[in-house]
């Protein structure tokens, strides 16, 4: 890991920033005394910077060139390039990356839920580029009732995780093909990743309907 | 006898006897070629096979039989009842008829009729109805869809496979299973080297004709199941099951008198004498297999885990004792008993022989795809077993019109025959490596 | 005696199988008493000694024929013949036409007995299968070169129409 | 098709749609969909003009799961979602949640995942060659395969104790030592293992019949595949050299040479001959590492109670059936605020629509095969 390509980030970054990531939660801002992380490896080559950090390097900037305001943030969390967007514009800066930052795949995408936040839902979209053997996280704010565009014409792969996305935690992607859910029954009540869904919990209506039994567990 | 018996029935007793017999053995050795089939599965996928009923597994087909029988039968609701019921029997009832001309030694037939290739070519191949009838009788789309493939994939290997045939029909003369193999006996010679492309073209065929591997399409199990035999369970399955052993001894049988000399032993024309008396020395050979086998029991008997299986390993060595003994014995009886008993021995040997083929490609290949059998079918083996026919032909017309040598003419043909078999072959490449997007 | 049982079993068969044929709604019981008809047909001829005619009987007809009858019944619909009107008032016509034509054997078959030479069957056996090549390839060579064109046009005509679909 | 999700039957269901149009209905209980998948095809003959597959009957909620365990009790859930590559698995989620603490496994630790993964990688491809051969009809190549993964299998026993779900390494290193001999068996397995493939290989690779069945079959396009998030085998077949091992190494793989076999086609056949190749490349990198495994500790000083401090993480590795990725976020505490798996087999399925139309039903068979797929991994 020490010696990993794709991480590699131009130098512009400050080398301990304490700028505060907005996307972590607020508990994040108390970091405690979390036991020092780099402790005991023998080779200890780097330090960890425990929270994440300002990015400015040349991407971002020509994504801020194009797309002002709709970049909100860049940071740099364990040498990982993430980029802070707007939900609404979501489907521009994708293209773009496709198209003129060669960022060909679209490695994963999925969401984090913040229920204490204003707007719950992280979305987040994980990008490879083979020109750039280099790796970059789009994320993007999302309300609960909030529609958010859908990068299935951008890269077909979004088709089913968007669909799992939407079938985990409710969130609507607009222009999406098929938006039903995939992994759970079509009637299925709930969103089981959002945080207030108990793990113990199911859709016991169903369960009794479908499977003919009192509880799944 | 004749006192006991009313004339009139007489020449009815004989073959009344055989057919008992035959319907009687027949589902015992259905059952044993199954325990072979997976002891040769087992031996060339480097495993064991069945070993626990019996020493080696020896009772298994035995047990699988009562298994088979206790099974419940289950009937699909929507299922068209009566059709169902019947057509597991039509299936078995034909693969029985036609042993009815299948001659197993030169006194072991039931009746030889004037026609009986094409009797037997003609019974079996309504054995079809019960693999159609069956799989529209489920009412299941997987036994459907295989009852469809089997009927199409039996159309067609059917006509390859009988034109396989009329090159040794050609050369025997005759549609009577017994002159042909009197006729090769006469010839001096197995068809099979006169006609090698014959023999390779029954062969697919017949593989494809009773759904063995890697023509099993319509039972593939990977794509539909268990085929037209999806719905079925317990005694109706094992009707089928008996059905398609049936076939194959059938179908071996069939290669067995036209290709490989019948009940002929090796060498029918080599007379080696054993000094100072009348028997022959090739002749001891069926005893010496059975001593062999024997032997190999009782060596072992001992090492057998239970009490009751080193009894029953001992016994199968008596039997086999027993047999040789017969064979030692036949040698001293008149000719014809000893003819008939040494016939049934080498036609089985060499029936068993083909059915290791059938068991040897079916554990070697992969399956093949319905459009890819059907193009193998009607592009390959038709094309060269029509070639074949004329060959065969023009070899007899050299022959016997210009007076050609018989190996000479036979050579030459045979040479043309095989230069066009490569180039239907490779003709036969160009399609299949063609992407399959041609219907868009 | 023997024959005559024989004859009278498959002459019976063959017709008991053809009007259920005709009678069934279900196409596939049809075509399976068709088969039986067939097969009875067939037996007919083994009872009259034409070995090679019964066995083509079978390999032709019950084996070939009829198995690709089956197969295209397999692939329509079954549930659209189910539902239709099996019998129409030509029936009656039909019917009509029927004992007519039954009292005219009849009656050929009273006025013609004793008239008539008794048929001897000539024993073909055991050289049936040549007699009958023989018979095609000699006496009736153009009917049988002229049946030859026919089922190739056929044949052509088939290929023509099944590729004008593609 | 909701409520029929229940239905566990394997029956078909036919509605005859157009004149020609058939919907055929595949699994979820099939013998060749490998697992509980379940595929609808929409039919024009006997050719596939559309497909969906359903998935979800072995969904688990393994993400969910992780939010309420700590950070190593979660670990020996990951083994569970490709069982059949648990040691990929676990490797993949315990480097994600060394990057996140910020430590690193000792060299030692490192090599002797390295050889634990290759040799799961070996197994894990010798598992779909049996059953992909078996699906297509060859019936003998899956008892060779499964001979030569037992050896493997013992191999995992005697290391840590189990065979399928191993649980094999910890975060920060791993637990056990390697036990006595540990070298040897390796590579007395490797050094056999060379024949073996040449022997599988003679069994199938110029078989006239497995050639017409896989050559030309579900091809994938690499624009296609790389549009679709496609990855591992099915990526390279496709023509796009492109391996994680290589591109962002991780373990100890930078300190051993291998190739990437890629093909053109990206038909079954070419993901066949990667596959193989792979698997003989594997075979070179245990060579290689069994040669010098460092000596030193096996386990980085993590602590026993992990804090993670916050933020979050994406690691992904070269699973042997593609990048296997774990995003995971950390708030600070001893239980991940959210664990997010990349499972390859998901992603992969999803190109099954691109490569089955067209194509004939029996080659559906085929192409589920080609993909290689765990259905645990799929539904998690």
């Amino acid at each position: 890991m020490a010696n990993d390509p794709s991480e590699k980030v131009p130098p512009s970054q400050p080398p301990e920033g304490k700028a505060e990531g907005a996307p972590v939660s607020p508990k994040a801002a108390a970091p405690a005394a979390a036991a020092p992380p780099k402790a005991g490896a023998p080779p200890p080559p780097k330090v960890v910077t425990a929270a994440p950090i300002p990015l400015d390097n040349e991407l971002v900037q020509r994504l801020e060139a194009h797309f002002g305001e709709a970049i909100r943030e860049a940071t740099l969390d364990r040498k990982q390039a993430i980029v802070l967007i707007a939900a609404e514009k979501l489907r521009e800066i994708a293209r773009y990356c496709r198209d003129e930052e060669k960022f060909d795949m679209l490695v994963d995408l999925t969401a984090v839920d913040w229920p204490k936040r204003e707007k719950r839902f992280d979305l987040i979209l994980i990008l490879y580029s083979f020109a750039k053997n280099e790796r970059l996280r789009l994320k993007a704010h999302a309300g609960e009732n909030e529609r958010v565009p859908s990068s299935v014409e951008i890269w077909p792969a979004a088709n089913w995780l968007e669909r799992e996305c939407y079938d985990m935690f409710g969130i609507v992607f607009e222009g999406h093909p098929n938006l039903r859910r995939i992994l759970l029954p079509d009637e299925w009540e709930g969103h089981p990743l959002r945080k207030n869904y108990d793990i113990l919990k199911q859709d016991t209506a169903w369960v009794r309907e479908n499977l003919g039994i009192e509880s799944g567990q | 006898m004749s006192q006991l018996i009313p004339p009139a029935i007489i020449p009815y007793v004989m073959p009344l006897v055989y057919a008992v017999v035959i319907v009687a053995v027949l589902p015992l050795m259905a059952g044993y070629i199954v325990l072979l089939e997976r002891k040769v599965m087992a031996d060339m996928q480097a495993r064991l096979g069945p070993m626990r009923v019996g020493p080696h597994g020896l009772l298994q087909p035995i047990a699988d039989a009562v298994k088979l029988l206790l099974k419940e039968d289950i009937i699909p609701n929507d299922a068209d009842r009566f059709m169902f019921y019947v057509a597991p029997l039509v299936s078995v009832t034909m693969a029985l008829l036609a042993y009815a001309a299948m001659p197993f030694g030169p006194a072991f037939q039931i009746a030889d009729l004037n026609v009986g290739l094409l009797f037997i070519l003609a019974v079996s191949s309504l054995g079809i109805y019960g693999i159609v009838l069956g799989g529209w009788a489920s009412n299941s789309h997987y036994s459907l869809l295989g009852a469809l493939r089997s009927a199409a994939q039996l159309v067609s290997y059917e006509t390859a496979a009988g034109l396989g045939l009329v090159s040794a029909l050609l050369l025997a003369g005759s549609l009577s299973m017994k002159d042909i193999v009197q006729a090769q006996a006469d010839q001096g010679v197995w068809f099979i080297l006169v006609a090698p492309i014959g023999f390779f073209v029954y062969l697919v065929g017949s593989i494809a004709e009773t759904n063995r591997a890697p023509f099993d399409l319509p039972e593939a199990e990977s794509e539909l199941v268990a085929g037209y035999m999806t719905e079925y369970s317990g005694f109706r399955w094992s009707l089928y099951f008996l059905a398609e052993y049936a076939n194959m001894i059938i179908v071996a049988g069939i290669a067995t008198t036209l290709f490989l000399g019948g009940w002929l032993r090796p060498f029918p024309r080599l007379h080696q004498h054993l000094i100072g008396t009348s028997l022959e020395l090739l002749d001891a050979l069926p005893s010496l297999i059975f001593i062999a086998i024997a032997l190999y029991c009782f060596r072992l008997a001992p090492r057998q885990p239970v009490r009751i299986q080193k009894l029953v390993m001992a016994a199968a060595g008596g039997l086999c004792l027993l047999l040789a003994g017969a064979m030692a014995g036949s040698l001293f009886a008149s000719p014809a008993v000893m003819q008939g008993v040494h016939g049934g021995f080498w036609f089985m040997v060499k029936v068993m022989a083909y059915l290791y083929a059938f068991l040897w490609i079916r554990f070697t290949f992969p399956r093949y795809r319905f459009d890819q059998l059907m193009r193998l079918g009607w592009r390959f083996l038709i094309p060269l077993a029509l070639v074949n026919v004329m060959g065969v032909g023009t070899a007899i017309v050299l022959q016997q019109l210009w007076g050609w040598d018989p190996r000479g003419a036979e050579l030459v043909t045979l040479a043309a025959t095989i230069g066009v078999a490569l180039l239907l072959a490779h003709e036969d490449e160009k399609p299949a490596s063609q992407p399959l997007a041609e219907g868009e | 005696m023997f024959s005559h049982t024989v004859f009278y079993f498959f002459a019976l068969l063959a017709v008991a199988s053809a009007i259920m044929m005709v009678t069934r709604r279900n196409i596939i019981h049809s075509a399976v008493y068709l088969i039986t008809t067939l097969l009875a047909t067939a037996g007919i001829f083994l009872q009259l000694d034409a070995e090679f005619l019964f066995v083509v009987q079978i390999i032709l007809y019950v084996g070939g024929i009829m198995v690709l009858f089956v197969f295209v019944i397999m692939l329509v619909n079954l549930d659209v013949s189910l539902r239709l009107v099996q019998f129409n008032h030509q029936r009656f016509v039909a019917g009509a036409l029927a004992l007519i034509l039954g009292g005219q054997v009849f009656i050929a078959f009273r006025v013609g007995r004793g008239v008539l030479p008794h048929p001897v069957l000539r024993s073909m056996s055991p050289k049936n299968t040549e007699a009958v090549g023989d018979a095609l390839f000699t006496h009736y060579m153009l009917p049988f070169e002229i049946a030859s064109i026919l089922l190739l046009v056929a044949m052509i005509g088939a290929v023509v129409m099944a590729k004008r679909r593609v | 098709m909701s409520d029929s999700r229940t239905n566990g039957s394997s029956e078909v269901v036919t509605t005859v749609l157009g004149a020609d149009e058939i919907i055929l209905n595949m699994g979820p209980q099939h013998p060749s969909t490998h697992g509980v998948l379940r595929v609808k095809l929409k039919l024009d003959g006997e050719r596939v003009v559309e497909s969906e597959c359903i998935i979800g009957y072995l969904h688990r909620g393994v993400e969910k799961i992780a939010e309420h365990r700590s950070y190593q009790q979660f670990a020996p859930y990951v083994d569970r979602m490709d069982y059949v590559a648990a040691v990929s698995n676990g490797l993949g989620y315990c480097e994600a949640v060394e990057k996140l603490l910020g430590a690193e496994a000792p060299p030692r630790a490192r090599v002797v995942r390295t050889i634990l993964t290759e040799l799961q990688r070996i197994a894990s491809h010798l598992l779909w060659l049996g059953t992909h051969a078996l699906d297509i009809g060859a019936l003998t190549p899956v008892f060779y395969c499964f001979r030569e993964r037992e050896e493997i299998l013992k191999i995992f026993e005697k290391y840590c104790g189990a065979r399928l779900t191993t649980h094999a390494f910890r975060i920060g290193g791993l637990q056990y030592e390697t036990y006595d001999g540990f070298e040897e068996e390796v590579k007395r397995f490797c050094v056999d293992f060379a024949q073996k493939i040449d022997e599988y290989e003679t069994l199938l690779t110029e078989n006239r019949i497995w050639v017409g069945r896989t050559k030309g079959v579900g091809i994938l396009s690499a624009a296609d595949a790389i549009a679709l998030g496609v990855t591992g085998p099915v990526l390279r077949a496709s023509g796009v050299k492109w391996d994680l091992r290589k591109a962002q190494p991780y373990a100890a793989y930078d300190q051993y040479e291998f190739d990437i076999p890629t093909r053109e086609a990206g038909d079954t056949y070419d993901r066949y001959l990667v596959r193989m190749e792979e698997m003989r490349q594997s075979r070179r990198i245990c060579l290689q590492a069994i040669e010098k495994i460092p000596t030193g500790p096996i386990m980085a000083k993590v602590g026993k109670v992990l804090k993670p401090p916050p933020g979050e993480v994406y690691h992904s590795i070269e699973a042997p059936k593609g990048e296997l990725g774990y995003y995971i976020v950390s708030d600070g505490t001893t239980q991940p605020y959210r664990v997010r798996v990349r499972p390859p087999s998901f992603i992969n399925l999803q190109a099954f629509d691109k490569m089955a139309r067209g194509s004939l039903v029996a080659d559906v068979v085929a192409i589920i095969g080609t993909i290689d797929i765990v259905l645990g991994e799929v539904d998690r």
